[in-house]
C-alpha cells in the first residue's frame, strides 16, 4: 500500500485520542514516573510524556504481557474442567508514541511466535492492536537502530507514523491498512500535508557496524573467548530481557487458590542461571559467559539462521537499564571488528 | 589513583593475586567493573566519585570465584559486605588482598579482616540523609498511606530480579522465589505476588543488609526497595543493638537469640 | 485470526498406573474425548508436555508405541513440583497432554537392517517405544539386540518387559546393573554399560545403533561403538533439554541454532558433532 | 446485617498451645469459632510467608501462639521465633500491612482457659477492623488488569 501523507495539528492529535477514548479503545503511551518512562493507558493527551529518547519499558506487553492467562482449570468433583483463554475480551488497542525501533521489534516477536506453531494469544493481541509510531527527533548514546537496518523516520512496523515537524504539528504517513482505518474514523482531525521534508526532523543516529557482517561473524563465535571477557561483569539479572522489545523467552506456570487456578505465561530470561537447569541438576549453560552468549547469539545469529529475521531492532534499551554496563552496541562492535 | 594503580600492578606481578577486581571507564560517562587479569591492564582502573557500585557482588559469582586469589577494590560498603559474607562462611581470609578506599577517595592500607575491623571501627556510615528523609517521611504516613505508597512503588516491578544480582548477601544459588515444591512466591509479576517477593527478600537481609543500597540502584524501574532493608537496619539496630558486616566472625542476628530480648506485643 | 490455542492440553484419563521401580511410575492414559483419541496420532521418538493442573507442565517422550493403539504411555521419574504431583495420581485420576512434539526415529529407513538398541537408567521409556514399534514390525528386521543397564537390579525398570523379551527367542537381551548394584539372584551381567557393550561385541555391519542414557553413559559409549566400527550416521540417541512451550518458542531448549524441541529430540551421532553441546 | 465474622487462621506449636487448645476442648469451654488452627511443631518452624499467605488466601486476622519463654520442647525454638516476629512485625508496618491484624500469644499445655480468652478478644479486636479488603483486592485474581490492559 503507498504511503499517504497528511498533517495533524498537536491539538487535534488530542482530540483524536479523545474520540478513540470514546470509542472504547485502549490508548497505551508513554507517561513518566520520576525518570522511568512506561506505556499506560491514558484518557487524555495530557498525561502522556513527549520526554524520552525510547520509553524505559518497551511496548511488546501490548501483544506480550509480562504475565498472560493462557486457561483457566477448576479441579470437582467429576473430575478437571478447562477452558482456553477466550481472546475475544482483548481490547481494541492503540498504541500512541512508540518508537520506529520498536514497531520494528514485533516482526522478531511475530516471528518467533509463528514458527509453524500460530501462537493465538499473541496474534490475536497484535491484530487488535494498531500502532501510531512518533519518529525520533533526538537519540543518545545507546542509539544504535541505524546498524541494525532501522531509522529514526522508518515507516515499517508502524500503521501511522508522526513526526514533528515545524511548529510543532505532526506529518502523519499513513501505513498500513489499519491505519487507514483509524484516520478515516477520525478524518476530521487530519489536514493536507504542508508538505514538509521529513528528513530534516530526524535525529542523526550514527551507524556503528555493520549488520551484514557481524551476522555470519556470529554465527562462527561460538568458541570465541570475547563471551567471557565480555560476561565477567554481568551480574545474571533479567533486567535487559524484561525492557527488550524483542526477547520472547517465557515460563509457564500454575497458579492456583483451592479448586481454581490459571495457567499463566509469564516473561523469563535466558540470562537467568536456573533457565536451563535440568531436574537432575545437569545445567547446560552453568556459567554466566554461556547465558551471555545466548542472548547475543540467539539475536545476531540464530534468528537470522533460523526466523531469517535480526532478533534486535537498536533501541538500546538493555544498555541503559543495564545495571553494570553491559554496553551491547559496544559488544557487538567488538565482535564485528574481531 | 596512581596508588591504586601501583599496588594493583605490583599484586598481579607478584601474582600474590589472579585478578584484581575494580572499577574502570564505561560508556558515555559511566563507571563499570572491570577484571584486569595482566599487570599491563591495571592502567585501566580508576577510582572517583562515579565508582559507587558494590563490587563484594562478584566476589560471589561462578567465574570470578574459581580465579582463586582476587584483589579487590574495596569502598567502605565493599568492607562491610566482605565481612558480612566472610562471617556467614563464604569467604577465606588468604584469597583476599583488599585495596581499601577511604571516604576521601585515597587508597587505605587493609592488611587483613582484623584491620578492616579496626578501620571501619574509626569510620561513620549511617543512612545517607537524603534516604533517611524518605524514611521518615513513610514513618510520618498513616498505615493506609504507607499500604497505597508501596503498592504503587512495587506495582511496575517485573521481577527482573536486579535488586537479587547486584547485592553482594543474595549468594544463595537457589532463591526462595525458586523454590517450588510448593511454589510458595508466584512466578507471575503480579500485586500482591511483589508484595511478596520483596517484603521476604527484604526479611531474608534482616541483620544482614549493610546498607550499599545497590539493590535500589540496580532497579531498572527505580523502585526503591532498597528502603525496605534500610529501615529494617535501624529496626535491627533499635532492637538489638546489632550492626551488619562489622565483623567478619559475627553470629547472625536471626539465627541467634537473648533471653533479654524485648518486645511488647506478644500476649 | 488464529482460532487454537496451541497451549491447551488434552484431558487424559488414567487407566492403569505401575510401578516400575522406586520413584518411577508408568501411566496408561485415555482421552476423555474419545473423538480426540480417535485423530491422534504420533510417531516413535516424538514428546510431548504432561501436566497436573495446579502444578504445571513437565516434558517427557511418549512410552508407548505407536503400533499399539487406543491408549498411550508415559513413564516417569518423581523428582520435581509437576513428576512429584503426577506420582501422587492414581487410577481415575485425569491430567493433561499436550503433544506430539517433536521428530521421530526413522524406522523405515531401518528395515532390512540389524538393531542395537542402548539404554542406561531412566532413559528406557524414550527407547522402549522405539523397542516394540520394532518388534511390532519384526519380519521388518534382522538381528535386534539389547543392551540395557541400570545402577541398581531394584532401578531396571519395565521388569515384565524385560522378562518378556528376555523369552523371545529372537531378541538378545543384555542386562546389566553397575558393580555393587547386583542381588545374590542376579542373573544379569555386572558392570558399566560402555565395558558389557565392549564384551558383547554386537557386529556392525548393517546394524543401526539406538543410545539413550546419562551424558556419562554416552560419552563413554559412543567410543566403544566407534571402536566397533559403527558409523556415525547409523548411531542415533534423543537428547532432553529443559522445555517449557515445546514448539520452539519459549527459548530454553536449543543447544545453538538447533532447537531439541523442532529439530529433535532424536539425533544421530552425525548430527551432534555439528553442534554446540548445550544440553 | 449479621455481624462481621472475622476468618482467622492460627499456627501454633505442636508442644503449647496445641495442646492449650485441645484443653480448652476438653474442659468444655466455649469459645469463638472462627479460628482455623494449623498445628506445627514448633514457633520456631513458622516461616513468615506463611502469614502473607494466610491473608493472601483470605484471612482477615492471624493469630500466632507457642509456648512460653524457657518452655519450648525444643530449648530455643520461641526465642529465635520472638526475634524474628519483632523484626518482621515492624516491616509489616513500614510496607503499610496492617500488623494489628497479627496477633501473638504464649499459651501452654494447662492454659485451655487463656486460650479461649486470647481467641476471644483476637475475634473482638478483628470484628472492629472489619475484612482485611485492601489485602484481600490485591490478591484477587492478579491477572484480570493484564488481561484487560493489554
Amino acid at each position: 500500500m503507498d504511503i499517504e501523507r497528511k498533517l495533524i495539528k498537536r491539538a487535534s492529535l488530542g482530540k483524536l485520542v479523545e474520540q478513540l477514548r470514546a470509542e472504547g479503545k485502549v490508548v497505551l503511551a508513554p507517561k513518566k514516573k520520576k525518570n522511568v518512562v512506561f506505556f499506560e493507558p491514558i484518557n487524555t493527551i495530557d498525561e502522556m510524556s513527549t520526554d524520552y529518547i525510547a520509553t524505559t519499558q518497551s511496548p511488546k506487553a501490548a501483544a506480550f504481557p509480562k504475565s498472560d492467562r493462557i486457561l483457566k482449570f477448576e479441579n470437582g468433583k467429576e473430575g478437571i474442567k478447562f477452558e482456553g483463554q477466550p481472546t475475544s475480551v482483548y481490547p481494541e488497542t492503540v498504541v500512541l508514541g512508540l518508537r520506529p525501533c520498536d514497531a520494528t521489534g514485533f516482526d522478531s516477536l511475530t516471528a518467533i511466535f509463528n514458527w509453524d506453531y500460530k501462537d493465538q494469544l499473541y496474534n490475536d493481541r497484535l491484530a487488535k492492536t494498531t500502532f501510531i509510531g512518533i519518529s525520533c527527533a533526538s537519540c543518545d548514546a545507546y542509539c544504535f537502530c541505524t546498524s541494525v537496518k532501522g531509522g529514526p523516520g522508518n515507516t515499517h512496523g508502524t500503521d501511522i507514523l508522526l513526526t514533528a515537524v515545524d511548529g510543532g504539528d505532526f506529518l502523519a504517513e499513513i501505513v498500513s491498512e489499519k491505519g487507514k482505518k483509524l484516520a478515516v474514523s477520525g478524518q476530521q482531525y487530519f489536514e493536507a500535508d504542508s508538505g514538509a521534508d521529513k528528513e530534516k526532523f530526524l535525529a542523526n543516529v550514527p551507524v556503528k557496524f555493520d549488520v551484514d557482517t557481524l551476522v555470519p561473524k556470529a554465527q562462527n563465535s561460538f568458541e570465541s573467548p570475547v563471551w567471557l571477557e565480555q560476561s565477567l561483569r554481568c551480574i545474571g539479572c533479567g533486567a535487559c530481557a524484561y525492557v527488550c522489545p524483542t526477547c520472547a523467552c517465557f515460563d509457564m506456570q500454575d497458579e492456583t487458590t483451592g479448586s481454581k487456578g490459571q495457567r499463566v505465561r509469564c516473561w523469563d530470561s535466558c540470562g537467568f542461571g536456573l533457565f536451563t537447569l535440568h531436574t537432575s541438576g545437569h545445567n547446560p549453560r552453568e556459567v554466566q559467559s554461556a547465558r551471555w552468549r545466548q542472548r547475543v547469539l540467539h539475536k545476531f545469529s540464530y534468528m537470522p539462521e533460523r526466523l531469517n529475521v535480526v532478533g534486535c531492532i537498536g533501541c538500546g534499551r538493555c544498555s541503559r537499564a543495564c545495571p553494570v554496563d553491559m554496553n551491547l552496541s559496544e559488544h557487538l562492535v567488538n565482535l564485528a571488528e574481531a | 589513583m596512581d596508588d591504586l594503580r601501583k599496588k594493583a600492578k605490583d599484586l598481579l606481578e607478584s601474582q600474590a593475586v589472579n585478578v584484581i577486581i575494580g572499577y574502570g571507564e564505561g560508556t558515555s560517562g559511566a563507571v563499570r567493573a572491570i577484571f584486569p587479569r595482566k599487570a599491563e591492564e591495571t592502567d585501566k582502573l580508576i577510582y572517583d566519585d562515579r565508582c559507587t557500585q558494590n563490587l563484594a557482588v562478584y566476589l560471589m559469582k561462578h567465574e570470578i570465584k574459581h580465579m582463586e586469589k582476587k584483589g579487590i577494590v574495596a569502598t567502605i560498603p565493599a568492607m562491610r559486605s566482605i565481612l558480612q559474607v566472610a562471617s556467614e562462611y563464604q569467604l577465606k581470609e588468604d584469597e583476599l588482598v583488599i585495596l581499601g578506599i577511604g571516604p576521601d577517595g585515597k587508597l587505605v592500607d587493609i592488611p587483613g579482616f582484623k584491620a578492616m575491623e579496626d578501620y571501619l571501627a574509626t569510620q561513620d556510615f549511617g543512612i545517607q540523609e537524603d534516604d533517611k528523609a524518605i524514611l521518615r517521611k513513610i514513618d510520618a504516613m498513616s498505615m493506609e498511606e504507607r499500604w497505597s505508597f508501596w503498592k504503587d512503588e512495587l506495582s511496575p516491578c517485573f521481577k527482573c530480579y536486579a535488586c537479587r544480582a547486584a547485592c553482594p548477601m543474595c549468594y544463595c544459588t537457589r532463591c526462595f522465589v525458586e523454590v517450588n515444591t510448593p511454589q510458595w512466591i508466584p512466578i507471575s509479576a503480579n500485586e500482591i505476588g511483589n508484595f511478596e517477593w520483596h517484603l521476604l527478600r527484604a526479611m531474608h537481609l534482616a541483620g544482614r543488609c549493610i546498607n550499599c543500597g545497590e539493590c535500589g540502584r540496580a532497579c531498572p524501574l527505580e523502585i526503591p526497595i532498597h528502603l525496605l532493608t534500610y529501615k529494617m537496619t535501624e529496626d535491627v539496630q533499635t532492637d538489638f543493638g546489632v550492626t551488619a558486616g562489622l565483623k567478619a566472625d559475627m553470629p547472625s542476628v536471626l539465627s541467634t537469640y537473648k533471653l533479654e530480648d524485648k518486645e511488647t506485643f506478644i500476649r | 485470526m488464529y482460532k487454537e490455542n496451541i497451549y491447551l492440553p488434552y484431558l487424559m484419563n488414567i487407566e492403569r498406573v505401575t510401578e516400575e521401580a522406586p520413584f518411577v511410575k508408568t501411566f496408561r492414559l485415555k482421552f476423555a474425548n474419545e473423538e480426540e483419541g480417535k485423530q491422534f496420532t504420533y510417531k516413535t521418538g516424538q514428546f510431548g508436555e504432561w501436566s497436573v493442573f495446579g502444578e504445571g507442565e513437565s516434558t517427557f517422550c511418549i512410552a508407548s508405541a505407536p503400533t499399539r493403539e487406543g491408549y498411550i504411555e508415559c513413564t516417569f521419574r518423581q523428582a520435581g513440583r509437576v513428576t512429584s504431583a503426577l506420582a501422587s495420581l492414581g487410577e481415575g485420576d485425569q491430567i493433561g497432554f499436550r503433544g506430539p512434539y517433536g521428530n521421530v526415529f526413522p524406522i523405515e529407513e531401518w528395515y532390512g537392517k540389524s538393531l542395537l538398541f542402548i539404554a542406561g537408567g531412566i532413559a528406557l521409556p524414550p527407547m522402549r517405544s522405539v523397542i516394540w514399534n520394532c518388534l511390532d514390525l519384526r519380519d521388518k528386521f534382522k538381528d535386534i539386540t539389547i543392551l540395557y543397564g541400570a545402577r541398581a537390579v531394584k532401578d531396571l525398570v519395565y521388569k515384565q518387559e524385560l522378562e518378556a523379551w528376555k523369552n523371545m527367542p529372537d531378541v538378545n537381551l543384555h542386562l546389566t546393573v553397575d558393580p555393587g548394584g547386583e542381588t545374590p539372584e542376579w542373573k544379569g551381567e555386572v558392570g558399566f554399560v560402555p565395558t558389557i557393550l565392549d564384551k558383547v561385541a554386537p557386529a556392525s555391519k548393517d546394524c543401526i545403533a539406538i543410545v539413550c542414557g546419562p551424558p556419562i553413559m554416552i560419552k563413554f559409549t559412543f567410543p566403544v561403538l566407534e571402536k566397533l566400527g559403527f558409523a556415525d550416521n547409523m548411531v542415533y540417541t534423543t537428547l532432553e533439554n529443559r522445555m517449557k512451550c515445546g514448539i520452539g518458542k519459549c527459548g530454553r531448549c536449543n543447544t545453538g541454532s538447533v532447537y531439541i524441541c523442532k529439530d529433535g529430540p532424536v539425533f544421530t551421532r552425525e548430527q551432534l558433532k555439528g553442534i554446540p553441546a548445550e544440553y | 446485617m449479621a455481624e462481621f465474622e472475622p476468618r482467622i487462621v492460627a499456627f501454633v506449636c505442636n508442644w503449647c498451645t496445641y495442646a492449650g487448645a485441645d484443653l480448652t476442648g476438653t474442659s468444655r469451654i466455649k469459645y469463638a469459632t472462627n479460628v482455623r488452627i494449623i498445628r506445627f511443631p514448633c514457633t520456631g518452624r513458622i516461616d513468615f510467608m506463611l502469614l502473607l499467605k494466610a491473608f493472601g488466601n483470605g484471612a482477615d486476622g492471624v493469630m500466632i501462639s507457642g509456648c512460653h519463654p524457657n518452655d519450648c520442647h525444643y530449648t530455643s525454638g520461641n526465642f529465635h521465633a520472638r526475634r524474628r516476629w519483632m523484626i518482621f512485625r515492624r516491616l509489616l508496618d513500614f510496607a503499610g500491612i496492617d500488623h494489628r491484624r497479627i496477633i501473638f500469644s504464649w499459651v501452654s499445655a494447662a492454659e485451655g482457659a487463656k486460650w479461649a480468652q486470647v481467641v476471644n478478644t483476637a475475634v473482638e479486636e478483628f470484628r472492629q477492623l472489619g475484612p482485611y479488603d485492601n489485602y484481600h483486592a490485591a490478591s484477587k485474581e492478579p491477572l484480570e488488569r493484564e488481561v484487560i490492559n493489554g
